[in-house]
């Protein structure tokens, strides 16, 4: 097999107010897999978008086996064989077609050729194919807007995989998946490369970059940082490199004062099914975990306390006191918070600028008492959590939409972060967030429980469970099927329960 | 196993089945039962005589209805399909009365020309980047305004001196005048719709319209040229306007002053309620039809009634809301 | 303009000489009648050297009443006001007669608490009279003396030439003259002829052959409709005749086997002219009554011969188109000295 | 829909810095050009008495263009604007001539009535789940035929029998029919556009409507009663039209036939460019009174040079455009 090689050359690329990329260098084979790692707003994802096509105003020469090709449009990048999964999967989809046609697309759009009519069942028949390959059973004829996120992101690796091509760039395509989900998606991954395609993995949780990357690219600022064998590397090595500065990657959670039970849920029961007669309680100063793999149902369950989805029956105490909560602005009112696992259909306003998407849910503390805004103290208190969070932003203002995936995350999260409840709900709030701001995230969180806040953390990332929690629900099928104390348990037990072990 | 990625499936059955098929097919429903109630109170309202004359009054509304529905297949929305209409059926009764031409060329300058609106549209929405609703606003007044000054500020019909006072003795062909009547503009409307069926859903560049529609942005990186499609979806929701005004200017013989404005709400009732038929939540062509027979249906029955011409619009109004209703409306299961 | 500001003409009032402006704002759409009204203003006005603005209001009175004032506040000499309602008329006229300009109106009623303006003349299509020459034609249709069965197009009330028509509609209803089976009226008053066509076609399903005996167009915008309606369904059997006449009801009118039998009507033109002689004469600072009515004419199909359209209709309808009122000597001269 | 990836180019300097100003302030720049033009060509055009009808000839269009713009405030469309004017102007007038109401109580029972259509808007809306621009145009339909039934299909004014032939003798008082001459009107329109104003961009209930406008799952997500956050633009749309209605009634003396529909359009002419000004490309209530504003100049100065009424759109479709463009044309840098 002839290996491929592919340059990028002093790589430049500017936006209103950010210089994203400065004279970055990227090498990389086909038949490889490689490691592109850096902070959130690094420029990983710029610089990738720039590999395949999506941006056309940058400088700097791109290079195939020597030769310089001129990318300027997806559609040249395809030609090339360079193809991409988004980070933020909303981008990518048309909500309202079916799974199979989504999955179909790219050959729909570049490899009809002379070809007007549509052959729907050969289109459905390869989609098919497709899926089978990642071992996942999804009707082709569901419409992707009633997918969930893990799902919508296993279309988008689907389209990847339906078609030959010489590079394939996965930009965090394990953040929404839990542990069974990424398995298949190494595997997929791994034949891909012994088929001699070159794959460019981005991913912040390094295990999987050690699991299954031979070279790594680590990013900072907008330059390229280092490029070399992953093997000799230690994680420390890779968060120094990174972050500029050492990092202790193991968060140690304070113990704070546990104190009354600030909410409890007795036989709930969602409308749909989707959850099933869940009990649990969380006190003052606590912070309690919700594990369980993709669709257990984690996060019907916040929703469904939250007061997004109908509760069929049971119970919800605040306190002592049972609250009815029938929509979210109850749950506010009664003092929940939620930070939803969608970010960009559910947790940010990507047309607004950074400020008001963090005083969206507490607009109320930036109010007059004649319900005039206070726009001064609003955009003060943005700044701040702009600095605790170190959300990678030109100013306050700046439009969400044009933050990198990581720092939109980390705006979801600041939201209510910002808030006075007293119970805090959050489903998987470190999705996309690099190392570094996990520490901040964590930190924050439990100074939340140093406070005598509730805190309910959903995750399906093991290790984020156990360094943060001091209690775990093991969530199975939309039930609750254990409870754990998080400093007498660990990974495989954990894993043991959330795969229906009794 | 764990659980798994598999979809749960929607309940087919039971009550939330039979909610889902209301859903779905909430309109269609609509159309029968109306149907069935007209025809009990009116032995003359099923006959083959007023079907036809139900068929004949959605023929126009249809045509342009489906033109807008490949607009709105790219998530635009052209506002000029009423100025396109009057424009072309204002140059082609011009074509046969002031300059006595045969049919044939006087239909196809009529279109030709009018497509300069298209044009225009495509300009400003894929190379100036104004909304489109924003720039179709603006050209339907261009148009109209336009339209009318060729006329004059007024109409055109047979026997009617030239704005400069020369005599005209051009006539309308005999050919021309049959676009209007009973079996042709029924197929004509037939064809259309069929077509723009086939074209969306069967061909390529259909399912590119779609995609666009659907996320703009994911069809750029998918590598479809969006504006070559966005601006071929005006050109045909302007062609079908330009058509829905020739066959009115059959029609009534003559050209109208602005009669074209006249078509647009109508066909924007058929073809949103064209986006609710079948669960679709697309536009789509066989939906904006259906929604145009539900209208027409409505209203051929309710003059039959002889329910005043004024409260018309109540009766009309309650049962698109019903229809709509029937096709929106959800047991709070989300 | 320049034709107008050249040298003197003789024997001409000094007040229409010398670049004098007319503005006409009529408050309806762009129709037929509007257009030829507008042509007959701008023509007459024309022929005297004179520059002639026309203006519509879309059937907005709000903004009939800004283009009103607007005119007003600008240069012109003379205005002609065409179908202002009675409810503001006398207020919206009242600064251009204050201001000293000249105002004819048409089909508008000026009164307020009783009050009119002195100098402006009022003119009316006489519609009593177009009611009546064409319910006439209808109660000829019946049969052994039994009342005419009509299906009536009409739309109202508020709309001042249809209320008149109306009041001698039920005069004849009230002698048993006619019985009225059904009223139509347009819903969608941009694409009035197709609204009533389509209407028209749903009712005559209703009324199986001989049941109606005709149809009453009061307006003949909408008797387009009835007509194209009634061909589309072969219903020769039901008579259609109409108040107001445009080139295309002559053309339908004529077809094969047209049930179009008459429509009476007054020449939207002429109309237009005699508006623009009456406001010549008020600037000529001569005597003009305060108010005149236009004729009506009946116009039968039997009078139309192949060639017949809305110019050379004079010659068949008998004093059609042609009116000498208040044509005077020096009008001729103008017309002599602009001649183009 | 996915701005992230959109290529975006402004910098703020040099040729860039113009174009960006260019882009923020066409509206404005293109009224000042008119004006100019205006004054220039006609020493009339910038008296004080012109200027004071080009604000009198807007003010009904601004106001209810500003309720439309806080529908399209959460993003929503309110299509039955015109309808609610009808609606309330033939209230009023019906409440003065046929029941010989005083002023406060008419004007006050018109508005309350009228506020109906928000109920069932909102209704509509908020609980069956239809999408509100099909819900409103159900709704249009519905009450201009309420308000056509009411009057019995025809207009209303002072000494006009009612329905049943009864005479009346109800005048509309001097106060009702002082709103809409000179200072009353243009106060209300000023007073409107500030207050809507106000609330959108100042006090917290606004800034959630542009939030629920913005992503309406992620501002329930947030814990904001997103509801009734709907359901408030929509009584506030139909209020402003509403009032629109009354003033319009005021300044014709009477209710006429479907008064109301012919303001749909310029409304939605108005908030379109509203839109565009000033670079927010949110809807905005002084961006709609500018928008209103070029319009109003536009036909004003227009008309004032005789340009014939026939070939009036084409110069205003024209200028609109233009308007837009210099809003939305960007280099295309990339
Ligand atoms: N279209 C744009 N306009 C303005 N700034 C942009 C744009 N796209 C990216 N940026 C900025 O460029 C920088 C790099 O963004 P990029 O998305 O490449 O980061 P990333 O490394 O992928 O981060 P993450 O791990 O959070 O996904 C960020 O500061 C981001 O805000
Ligand atoms: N819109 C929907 N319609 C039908 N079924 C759904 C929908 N959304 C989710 N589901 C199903 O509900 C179940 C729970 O899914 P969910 O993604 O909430 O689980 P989770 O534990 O939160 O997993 P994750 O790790 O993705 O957060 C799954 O079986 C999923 O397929
Ligand atoms: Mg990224
Ligand atoms: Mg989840």
């Amino acid at each position: 097999m002839c290996k491929t090689k592919i340059e990028m050359r002093n790589i430049s690329i500017e936006f209103p107010g950010v210089k994203a990329l400065s004279d970055v260098d990227f090498e990389m084979e086909s038949g490889t897999i490689h490691a592109l790692i850096g902070a959130n707003g690094a420029g990983k994802s710029t610089l990738m978008k720039i590999l395949s096509g999506a941006y056309n105003h940058y400088t700097g020469k791109i290079l195939i086996n020597g030769n310089e090709v001129h990318i300027d449009s997806p559609r040249t990048a395809k030609e090339l064989g360079i193809d991409i999964v988004y980070q933020e999967v909303d981008t990518a989809l048309i909500p309202y077609l079916d799974v199979g046609e989504n999955i179909m697309l790219d050959v729909l759009a570049t490899k009809m050729k002379h070809k007007q009519f549509v052959n729907w069942k050969e289109i459905y028949r390869k989609a098919r194919n497709a899926l089978n390959l990642l071992n996942l059973h999804i009707d082709v004829k569901m419409k992707v807007a009633d997918l969930d996120l893990a799902q919508k992101q296993m279309v988008l690796i689907a389209r990847a995989i339906v078609e030959e091509k010489r590079f394939l760039i996965l930009d965090e395509p394990t953040a929404p998946l839990s542990h069974r989900e990424t398995e298949e998606l190494f595997r997929v991954v791994r034949d891909l490369a012994n088929n001699n395609v070159g794959i460019i993995f981005i991913s912040h949780r390094l295990p999987e970059l050690f699991e299954i990357c031979e070279t790594i690219t680590i990013m900072k600022d907008g330059k390229n940082v280092i490029t070399q064998p992953i093997e000799g590397l230690s994680k420390r090595d890779v968060i120094e490199y990174m972050l500029g500065r050492n990092f202790i990657e193991q968060h140690q959670k304070p113990d704070s004062k546990i104190g009354k039970i600030a909410l409890e849920v007795v036989s709930l029961y969602e409308k749909g099914g989707l959850i099933k007669d869940v009990s649990f309680h969380v006190r003052k100063g606590e912070v309690i975990g919700i594990a369980g793999l993709v669709g257990a149902g984690k996060t019907e369950l916040c929703k469904t306390i939250f007061g997004a989805l109908p509760i069929e029956s049971g119970k919800i105490l605040i306190g002592t006191n049972p609250v009815k909560i029938k929509t979210t602005y109850a749950a506010v009112k009664h003092g929940l918070a939620l930070v939803p696992e969608e970010r960009r259909k559910e947790g940010v306003l990507v047309e607004e600028p950074v400020y008001s998407n963090l005083s969206a849910s507490n607009l109320h503390n930036f109010t007059s008492k004649l319900g005039f805004l206070r726009p001064k103290a609003e955009k003060e208190a943005a700044r701040k959590m702009i600095q605790d969070l170190g959300i990678k932003t030109p100013s306050e203002s700046q439009k969400v939409a044009l933050l990198s995936g990581g720092n939109q995350q980390k705006v979801a999260v600041g939201k209510w972060l910002m808030s006075n409840a007293e119970i805090y709900v959050f489903d998987e709030p470190t999705k996309g967030v690099d190392v570094g701001a996990k520490g901040d995230i964590f930190d924050l969180i439990s100074g939340l429980a140093e406070n005598g806040k509730g805190i309910i953390y959903a995750s399906s990332e093991m290790t984020e469970i156990l360094s943060i929690t001091d209690r775990i629900y093991v969530m199975y099928d939309g039930r609750i099927v254990k409870e754990l104390l998080t400093h007498e348990t660990n990974e495989q037990e954990i894993l043991y329960y959330s795969t229906g072990g009794k | 196993m764990a659980p798994n990625l598999e979809i749960k499936s929607n309940p087919s059955r039971g009550l939330g089945g039979t909610l889902q098929f209301i859903n779905n097919w909430g309109t269609v429903i609509a159309i029968f039962l109306l149907v069935i109630f007209f025809s009990v109170s009116m032995p003359h309202f099923l006959t083959g005589s007023n079907i036809l004359t139900i068929f004949r009054s959605i023929a126009i509304v249809t045509i342009i209805a489906v033109g807008l529905t490949v607009s709105l297949s790219v998530n635009g929305f052209d506002l000029s399909i009423g100025s396109a209409a009057t424009m072309s059926s204002s140059l082609v009764v011009a074509m046969f009365v002031w300059f006595s031409m045969p049919t044939v060329p006087s239909i196809l300058i009529a279109l030709v020309v009018t497509l300069v609106v298209a044009a225009v549209n495509a300009f400003l929405i894929v190379k100036v980047k104004i909304p489109d609703l924003f720039a179709t606003l603006a050209t339907m007044f261009i148009f109209e305004g336009v339209a009318m000054t060729y006329t004059g500020g007024g109409s055109i019909s047979e026997g009617m001196p030239r704005l400069d006072g020369t005599p005209t003795n051009g006539q309308l062909s005999p050919l021309f005048e049959s676009l209007g009547q009973a079996p042709a503009i029924i197929i004509i409307m037939v064809v259309v719709v069929a077509f723009v069926h086939i074209f969306l859903n069967h061909t390529k560049h259909g399912r590119y319209m779609y995609v666009v529609g659907g996320n703009m942005e994911a069809a750029r990186l998918s590598g479809i040229p969006v504006n070559r499609y966005r601006a071929l979806a005006y050109f045909l929701s302007t062609l079908f306007a330009a058509l829905g005004g020739i066959i009115l200017a059959s029609k009534i013989g003559s050209a109208q002053i602005n009669a074209g404005a006249g078509f647009l709400m109508p066909a924007v009732a058929a073809a949103f309620i064209g986006q609710s038929v079948a669960g679709s939540g697309k536009p789509n062509s066989i939906g904006t039809f259906v929604g145009a027979i539900l209208v027409g249906v409505l209203e051929n029955g309710l003059v039959m009634m002889s329910v005043p011409y004024y409260s018309l619009n109540i009766v009309k109004g309650a049962v698109l809301a019903l229809a709509l209703a029937s096709t929106y409306y959800r047991k709070r299961l989300n | 303009g320049e034709q107008a500001s050249g040298k003197k003409v003789e024997g001409v009032p000094e007040g229409v000489q010398g670049g004098i402006k007319i503005a006409v704002i009529r408050n309806l759409p762009s129709d037929d009648h509007t257009k030829q009204f507008l042509d007959g203003t701008r023509s007459e006005g024309e022929s005297f050297g004179m520059k002639v603005d026309t203006f519509i209001a879309e059937n907005n009175d709000a903004k009939f009443q800004e283009l009103v004032a607007q005119a007003i506040q600008k240069d012109y000499d003379g205005l002609i006001i065409s179908h202002g309602k009675k409810d503001y008329s006398y207020d919206m006229i009242k600064p251009a007669v204050d201001k000293g300009m000249k105002v004819v109106t048409f089909d508008t009623v000026i009164d307020k608490n009783g009050q009119t303006l002195d100098g402006v003349t009022t003119t009316f299509q006489d519609d009593y009279k177009l009611a009546e020459l064409s319910l006439d034609e209808i109660a000829a249709l019946s049969k052994d003396g039994k009342p005419v069965k009509v299906i009536k197009l009409w739309f109202g009330p508020g709309v001042p030439p249809l209320d008149r028509r109306q009041e001698i509609y039920k005069k004849y209803e009230e002698d048993n003259k006619i019985e009225t089976l059904e009223v139509i009226g347009p819903t969608n008053f941009q694409d009035v002829q197709g609204d009533i066509a389509a209407k028209v076609s749903s009712i005559l399903a209703k009324y199986p052959k001989g049941s109606v005996d005709a149809v009453w167009g009061s307006w003949d915008e909408m008797a387009k409709g009835a007509y194209k309606a009634m061909k589309d369904s072969n219903r020769s059997d039901i008579k259609l005749i109409s108040i107001d006449i445009s080139n295309q009801d002559i053309n339908f009118m004529r077809e094969d086997k047209s049930n179009w039998l008459s429509t009476a009507a007054v020449d939207p033109r002429l109309i237009g002219i005699v508006n623009m002689r009456l406001l010549a004469k008020k600037l000529a600072g001569e005597e003009t009554p305060d108010t005149y009515d236009l004729e009506a004419k009946l116009i039968k199909q039997d009078d139309l011969n192949d060639d017949t359209n809305m110019t050379n209709l004079q010659n068949v309808v008998e004093g059609w188109g042609k009116s000498d009122a208040f044509n005077e000597e020096w009008m001729d001269k103008l017309r002599e000295n602009y001649k183009k």
